[in-house]
């Protein structure tokens, strides 16, 4: 037995081997959640990066070089992110893509920046990620701040005077629900309720008591969407009649199917849709991916790293050099009005996506996603 | 320990200092996590090997640690390896302060409390207690450790403060196994009753296990705190205290080197089975299973007796 | 024949604690087994009784081998065993703890006879039938386990140390209903410390040492046997 | 800034708005708790008979869920049998399929470490806990699974001004029931008395004639019988499920065992039913986010006044 | 020596050489609604040894359970060496110089026989965590002193060749033995044994008599329950005997033998085995 555990340890020590070989290749990393709790987007990123990858290959790929994609799990937790961004810093990637959860990407950051290699992240909109002067870092994704400043005009627009704010206490919820919160307040909207639920649970109709006693107009809910679709479902339950407005984690056609008929009436902000992309690019993209995999992406944020690829893509195109430091320089400079998925993109010197991405969407009677004008 | 484990045991201590000369970054990395959790788990052992008593909340003390040193670090900028006995002491504290009232609680009553306790932990850091944990973001912006001026950045750097901190654990902890309270942890986790009949305080022994066991977690939180940069709550987590119980048990409670080799296994196993992808988690649940059912004493269990007979021999001659 | 045991080895891991040990237990008989601790004496027990598997050997009951056979299905067979410690259900009632003898059993009318037998071999357990057994005396829980064995109405009853921690009053008493036990028709296998109160009690005796025996007779013969007044009755006894 | 005086909190047709609202959190409290309760059985059964904490028990209560949603589907039995019938039918599949897997586990990841330290067992648990719950990810892919919306009868009672779904007071009235039906099946029956003694002591239990094997096997099909149940009706209820959510419930169910005294059936009920109760009350008057804060601070608080739980026996040591 | 019939009250200082190393003095103690031990008062002289004997349920192990801390009593008095024990926990008591032995053997069955008799030395020594850590001088030669003791009971109790074996691998008289060295090793005063000779046979009982008696002669104390009455009645110069928790009898071994009451409660009629 001893014996058969020290060949164990030897088979560990080997497996974890496998450096970088021969660059006949362009690799690009794709960092995603795989497993754990966020494991539906982290796969719905896989399946689009790499459908983006076997098409720009078909097209010749990049530099003239085949492109290769590698993935790395992070699990949705920052330790195993750290372990993941390590990888592929060995693996000689030329940029990196993703992840999703602001945190998680958080822990993988420095670990890029100081090997030199561009990170464009999906689902990652915490305003301090940018903030910190790292030159290698983009996102697709907007910001949270952004965002809330969309929820309270929305809110404002809409006509609330009272509104309740729930919010799930992570990083990301939190930090949009402060937003709105505070901007609320400066635009003299009451904010009558202000607390957070506990996520992975079924029932919520102890909160949903409690929300109604505070009698507001409107509930602004910035968690995801499972907890959403289970609100608006309970909520329905009750015979409470109150509208819900949610962030952008609850774009997910998810919501709909744990939420049915009570989902109808729902607001929610977010970039737009994967069915909303209005490009004949991303009709056809989506319909590649349709043929592919037998459904939609799971949500924006899978679409939001097929852009990231396309975007590193474009950048080591542009710079003609897979060195990270040129091909970044290229994104944060040269790039503009990039035919994204999601839209035209352009970096601005923190790495932020430049421009309004946030549309209003309402859910109707038949549970389709229909894009509010603006 | 017979002559072959002796020799690879010899082959490990030799070769483990040289490992970043041939490793690449990512798998320094790895060797640095599995040695932050091997450093857990040594605490963890003191708790739940050698004084039997099951803490499945360990990683509330890791955060209290990493915390205390990130507050430090941020607010007050005290160099962050000058809070390593500061943030040992948080926590060494505080699992005093939360084990008193329920010491006397048996067995499975213990392992809900502490769960309770390392949840209790979490969602106070996750609302921001006292409005210095930084909510569900954690704290960022922690320095980079500095050693006689040197700046430890890189993971081949890390790998020799976190190793070298194992290292004296080992040391240190091997003494302890041997000694009046090492002993009195194994009196109170064969029969209580005994041991308190025989003279020995044993909630005095039980709560220091706790502070003790407590209080180097603190410390490899520090390390974690001053490797990462940025902490927050997800990172101490129900599934951490988890992993380290079963890095105890797996390895063998109460064995000093068993807990090292699992801590090999559960923290490199998942990164073998990378290339697997979405079934790693998969293969590696199996694999605890397969391993609990094949070696149930643990891989490598405590080995007894622990006082040689030349020892015996040696005390009788005055 | 009722119940022989031939050539019986047993093992715990790698240690052999039974090197061949043969008994016979005759119809109506009370044997009793005597030696040292740690000489076999309950492993024997245990094996009979199928709580342990024979590593060699073969144990016949009424001439069919049962040492295959698990512990379960020997009850119903008619072996039934008052274990050492005594091992009562002591969050259970005196009647749940009687109720569970007489688990194989299907009879019910008959189990209700043998119910009013027991309490009238003990009549304190009649009184304590709704108390939680773990309540009882040292005393009352020995009757209790003698009891709830024979509920089984075994055939062969295996009894181990029934005297262990017990005044010597109720070592009298207990000695007594055994055989009243035996005089009713139930054969007794007796394995004791109180070696001088087993020879007086039962017909045959043996004698263990380190996994085997090394003595086999009348039990009055061996109460006369010098070897075995000094090995096990303690030379002369006080108070003679 | 609020501009007017006007209170928050508008009075509603009732006489008492305080009174209702204590009243509604008092039945959502007791509609988790239920679940938790039946959830909690099944950790306390094995418990009390093996002394193991079986880990993987609330990933069984995510199979119930997920053989549910499948069965409901490809078998499409309520358009056949209609609503009761197919329910029931429906529950009873779930019930023997959890339960054998139940008995599976078993056999491969608890009897070999029979005799082994508890610990151990506990461990392999921890392992079968994530082998199943990956191998459901890989089968049906970690997006969240739906059940179909038109199934359960969507009636809300409307009782002294409280909203009651009805489904809620059947899953309550369904949940009672099975228990008082285990508690009388253990309490009363031949079989139950043998389940108690193997509890007690296994080796005095083979000697009275009871086969232990089949005790043990026994609970594992009962307990995750039970849990596979609770799953499937919160699958029809809440109509979302996902591969985590047993870790979610089994912990609270694990809690609700333990208040209640771990081991003991009509603890692991009146535990379940508290620990909703306090969540929902916990919720409502202290805070939300600190909900599960909470629930432990009184769990732990109950445990220093009662070591053993609420109705858990006080094992005096015997010295 | 007089023999003191039970009446509830206190016990008169009997005339001897030692002083009243142990008194009990009116001790009660009742769980729920049961009287386990009912104003019981004894007292044990110093040098001497005493056996406590009464009916299984007698509140025999209770008294002892509340002389080494385990219990709470309701109500009396316990005075070690004039000074009273209530209260205390029981590490405080062994401190105090009292060691007992437990009626089922509690070792630590995976331990070595040298380490479960060093459990008895612990309280004596001083050495720490960091002691331990740092295995100073002082700490070390502390290690071998303690060492050394626990060799000197090993032997006594005739284990030295059994040192290094585990607690769970020696014979049951060997496990019995080895009880008694750990509680010597604590250097008690006062030795207390539960049921020493309980699933011992005659030939075993006889060499445990000598091995009472040599404890005795170190000048330790002994107070013994007991149900083999060759040994109580051998071992003994004073018996206490308890019924129903109340005391019924205390005299020497033949004023009990002969006491109509005890015949009638405990010991039996007819022939004396």
């Amino acid at each position: 037995m001893k014996k058969s555990l020290l060949a164990m340890v030897a088979a560990l020590s080997l497996g974890l081997g496998g450096g970088a070989q021969a660059a006949d290749t362009v690799k690009i990393g794709l960092m995603a959640p795989l497993t754990g709790s966020w494991a539906s987007e982290g796969q719905g990123m896989k399946k689009i990066v790499e459908l983006l990858a076997e098409q720009q290959n078909a097209k010749g790929g990049v530099l003239g070089k085949p492109i290769e994609v590698i993935v790395e799990d992070d699990g949705g937790d920052p330790r195993t992110a750290s372990l993941a961004a390590q990888r592929l810093t060995t693996k000689g990637v030329a940029a990196v893509v993703g992840t999703y959860g602001s945190s998680v990407t958080e822990a993988s950051q420095a670990i890029y920046d100081e090997a030199g290699i561009p990170q464009i992240a999906n689902g990652s909109t915490a305003i301090r990620l940018t903030e910190k002067g790292y030159q290698k870092f983009f996102r697709t994704a907007p910001r949270d701040d952004e965002q809330g400043r969309m929820a309270a005009q929305t809110i404002e627009k809409l006509g609330f005077k009272k509104v309740a704010i729930l919010h799930d206490s992570t990083s990301y919820a939190k930090g949009l629900a402060d937003e709105a919160n505070a901007l609320l307040k400066k635009k003299g909207v009451e904010v009558v309720f202000f607390d957070a639920l506990t996520p992975k649970e079924s029932d919520y109709t102890a909160i949903l008591t409690k929300l109604k006693g505070a009698n507001p107009d409107v509930v602004l809910f910035t968690g995801y969407y499972p907890e959403a679709g289970l609100l608006l479902k309970q909520k329905k339950g009750m015979n409470w009649n109150v509208p819900f407005i949610g962030g952008d984690a609850t774009n997910n056609a998810d919501l709909v199917k744990i939420a049915g008929k009570a989902a109808e009436g729902f607001y929610f902000l977010s970039p737009p849709q994967p069915q909303d992309l209005d490009t004949p690019d991303a009709k056809a993209f989506l319909a590649d991916y349709q043929k592919k995999y037998n459904e939609l992406p799971p949500s924006i944020w899978a679409v939001l790293a097929g852009d990231g690829f396309r975007v590193a893509v474009a950048g080591i195109e542009g710079a003609k050099s897979a060195d990270g430091a040129k091909s970044a320089g290229y994104l944060h400079k040269d790039l503009k009005n990039f035919p994204g998925l999601s839209g035209s993109i352009a970096f601005d010197a923190k790495g932020d996506r430049e421009g309004e991405v946030y549309r209003l969407y309402k859910v109707d009677a038949d549970g389709n996603f229909v894009m509010q004008k603006k | 320990m017979n002559r072959l484990t002796l020799s690879v045991v010899a082959l490990v201590v030799a070769v483990l200092p040289f490992a970043p000369l041939f490793l690449n970054t990512y798998q320094v990395d790895v060797l640095n996590s599995i040695g932050l959790y091997a450093l857990l788990a040594l605490s963890l052992n003191l708790i739940l090997g050698e004084a039997g008593l099951f803490d499945m909340g360990h990683a509330a003390f890791y955060a209290m640690g990493a915390y205390t040193a990130a507050i430090l670090n941020t607010h007050y900028q005290i160099p962050i390896l000058w809070t390593l006995p500061l943030s040992g002491l948080a926590a060494g504290a505080f699992a005093l302060l939360v084990a008193r009232p329920v010491i006397h609680l048996r067995g499975d009553y213990l392992m809900i409390v502490t769960i309770g306790v390392g949840e209790i932990v979490r969602i106070a850091l996750v609302n921001d207690v006292f409005g210095i944990t930084g909510g569900a973001n954690g704290i960022f912006g922690i320095s980079r450790p500095k050693l006689f001026g040197w700046v430890i950045r890189r993971p081949e750097e890390f790998f020799y403060l976190i190793w070298g901190f194992v290292a004296l654990t080992i040391f240190l902890f091997l003494r302890l196994k041997q000694s009046r309270f090492g002993r009195a942890l194994n009196y109170l986790r064969e029969d209580e009753v005994a041991a308190e009949g025989s003279g020995i305080d044993t909630d005095a022994y039980k709560l220091a296990a706790f502070g003790l066991g407590a209080a180097w977690a603190g410390m490899a939180g520090t390390l974690f705190a001053a490797k990462m940069t940025i902490i927050s709550p997800e990172s101490f987590s129900f599934w951490e205290s988890v992993m380290l119980f079963m890095i105890v048990i797996l390895g063998g409670a109460g064995s000093v080197l068993g807990v090292l080799l699992a801590a090999f296994l559960v923290i490199g196993l998942p990164e073998l089975f990378r290339e697997l992808a979405g079934a790693r988690m998969l293969v590696f649940g199996l694999v605890m299973m397969v391993m609990m059912v094949v070696r149930p004493q643990g891989l490598w269990p405590a080995q007894t007796p622990r006082i040689s007979l030349a020892a015996l021999t040696g005390a009788r001659k005055p | 024949m009722l119940l022989e045991v031939e050539d019986l080895h047993v093992r715990y891991g790698n240690v052999e604690a039974l090197h061949g040990i043969n008994l016979q237990v005759r119809q109506g008989e009370i044997v009793t087994i005597l030696g040292a601790n740690g000489a076999g004496k309950t492993t024997t027990l245990h094996a009979i009784s199928g709580l342990l598997r024979p590593a060699q050997g073969e144990i016949r009951f009424e001439s069919r081998p049962i040492h295959k056979l698990p512990a379960h299905r020997l009850v119903g067979m008619g072996i039934a065993q008052a274990p050492e410690g005594r091992r009562i259900f002591g969050t259970l009632t005196v009647r749940e703890n009687l109720d569970l003898g007489a688990f194989t059993r299907t009879d019910q009318v008959q189990v209700a006879e043998t119910l009013q037998w027991i309490y009238q071999l003990f009549p304190v357990l009649a009184q304590r039938r709704e108390q939680l057994a773990g309540t009882l005396s040292g005393g009352e829980q020995q009757m209790l386990a003698i009891g709830r064995a024979l509920m089984a109405r075994p055939r062969v009853l295996l009894l181990d140390e029934p005297s262990l921690g017990l005044a010597p009053l109720l070592v009298k008493t207990i000695f007594q209903t055994l055989w009243e036990i035996n005089e009713a028709g139930v054969t007794i296998v007796l394995v004791e410390q109180n070696a001088r109160a087993a020879l007086k009690l039962a017909h045959r005796g043996y004698v263990m040492e380190v996994g085997r025996i090394v003595l086999e007779d009348r039990a009055d013969a061996l109460l006369a046997n010098p070897e075995v007044r000094n090995a096990y009755l303690g030379g002369q006894a006080a108070g003679e | 800034m609020p501009a007017s005086g006007i209170s928050p909190i508008s009075p509603i047709h009732s006489a008492s708005p305080l009174v209702e609202e204590f009243l509604q959190q008092l039945t959502n409290g007791l509609a988790v708790g239920g679940i938790y309760a039946l959830i909690a059985l099944g950790y306390t059964m094995v418990y009390g008979v093996l002394k193991l904490i079986n880990f993987a028990h609330g990933d069984l209560f995510t199979y119930g869920a997920y053989l549910g949603l499948t069965l409901l589907t490809s078998l499409a039995l309520t358009d056949r049998l209609g609503f009761a019938l197919g329910v029931l039918v429906l529950v009873l599949m779930v019930m023997g399929l959890v339960a054998v897997l139940g008995a599976i586990l078993e056999r491969a990841a608890y009897r070999p470490l029979r005799e082994s330290p508890r610990l151990s067992a506990v461990v392999s648990a921890l392992g079968a806990s994530i082998f199943l719950q990956n191998t459901l990810m890989l089968i049906y892919g970690a997006r969240f699974q739906v059940y179909p919306d038109d199934i359960l009868p969507t009636a809300t009672l409307n009782v002294l001004g409280l909203y009651v779904p009805l489904m809620r007071v059947l899953i309550v009235l369904a949940s009672v029931g099975m228990m008082v039906a285990l508690y009388l099946f253990i309490q009363k029956t031949r079989i139950g008395a043998a389940i108690r003694a193997a509890a007690i002591d296994q080796g005095a239990a083979r000697l009275m004639g009871i086969d232990v094997n089949r005790v043990i096997l026994l609970v594992f099909l009962l307990g995750p019988a039970l849990g596979g149940v609770a799953g499937l009706m919160v699958g029809l209820y809440y109509g979302q499920v996902n591969f985590t959510m047993g870790w979610v419930y089994g912990m609270k169910a694990f809690t609700a065992a333990i208040l209640g005294g771990i081991g003991n059936i009509p603890g692991a009920m009146v535990g379940g039913l508290l620990l909703g109760v306090i969540e929902a009350l916990g919720a409502a008057y202290v805070s939300i986010a600190w909900k599960d804060a909470i629930a432990f601070v009184v769990l732990i608080l109950i445990l220093i006044v009662r070591p053993t739980g609420l109705l858990g026996e006080r094992v005096a040591d015997k010295i | 020596m007089e023999t003191l019939v039970a009446d509830g009250m206190s016990p008169a200082r009997v005339p001897t050489e030692g002083m009243s190393l142990l008194v009990l003095r009116d001790l009660t103690k009742r769980f729920g609604g049961l009287t386990a031990v009912n104003a019981v008062s004894f007292a044990v002289e110093e040098g001497s040894v005493v056996g406590l004997i009464g009916p299984n349920g007698a509140g025999k192990t209770t008294v002892f359970n509340l002389i080494t801390g385990h219990y709470r009593p309701d109500h009396g008095q316990i005075l070690f060496d004039d000074r009273p024990l209530a209260g205390l926990r029981t590490h405080r008591i062994i401190a105090r110089g009292i060691a007992r032995t437990f009626q089922n053997i509690r070792l630590f069955q995976r331990l070595t026989a040298i380490e479960n008799v060093l459990a008895g030395c612990h309280y004596r020594m001083r050495s720490g965590i960091v002691g331990g850590m740092l295995r100073l001088p002082a700490q070390r030669r502390e290690e071998r002193e303690a060492l050394d003791r626990a060799l000197q009971e090993l032997e006594f109790v005739g284990l030295q060749s059994q040192a290094a074996v585990l607690a769970k691998n020696l014979a049951y008289g060997d496990q019995r033995r080895l009880e008694i060295a750990r509680a010597l090793a604590t250097q008690p005063r006062l030795l207390i044994l539960d049921e020493p000779a309980g699933g011992m046979n005659e030939q075993e009982t006889e060499a445990l008599i000598g091995l009472i008696a040599q404890i005795r002669a170190r000048g330790v104390t002994i107070l013994l329950i007991e149900h083999d009455m060759r040994l109580v009645m051998r071992a003994c110069e004073k018996l206490v005997v308890l019924e129903y928790g109340g005391k019924i009898a205390e005299g020497t071994p033949d004023q009990i033998r002969r006491d109509p009451r005890v015949i009638e409660a405990y010991l039996g009629a007819g022939d004396d085995d």
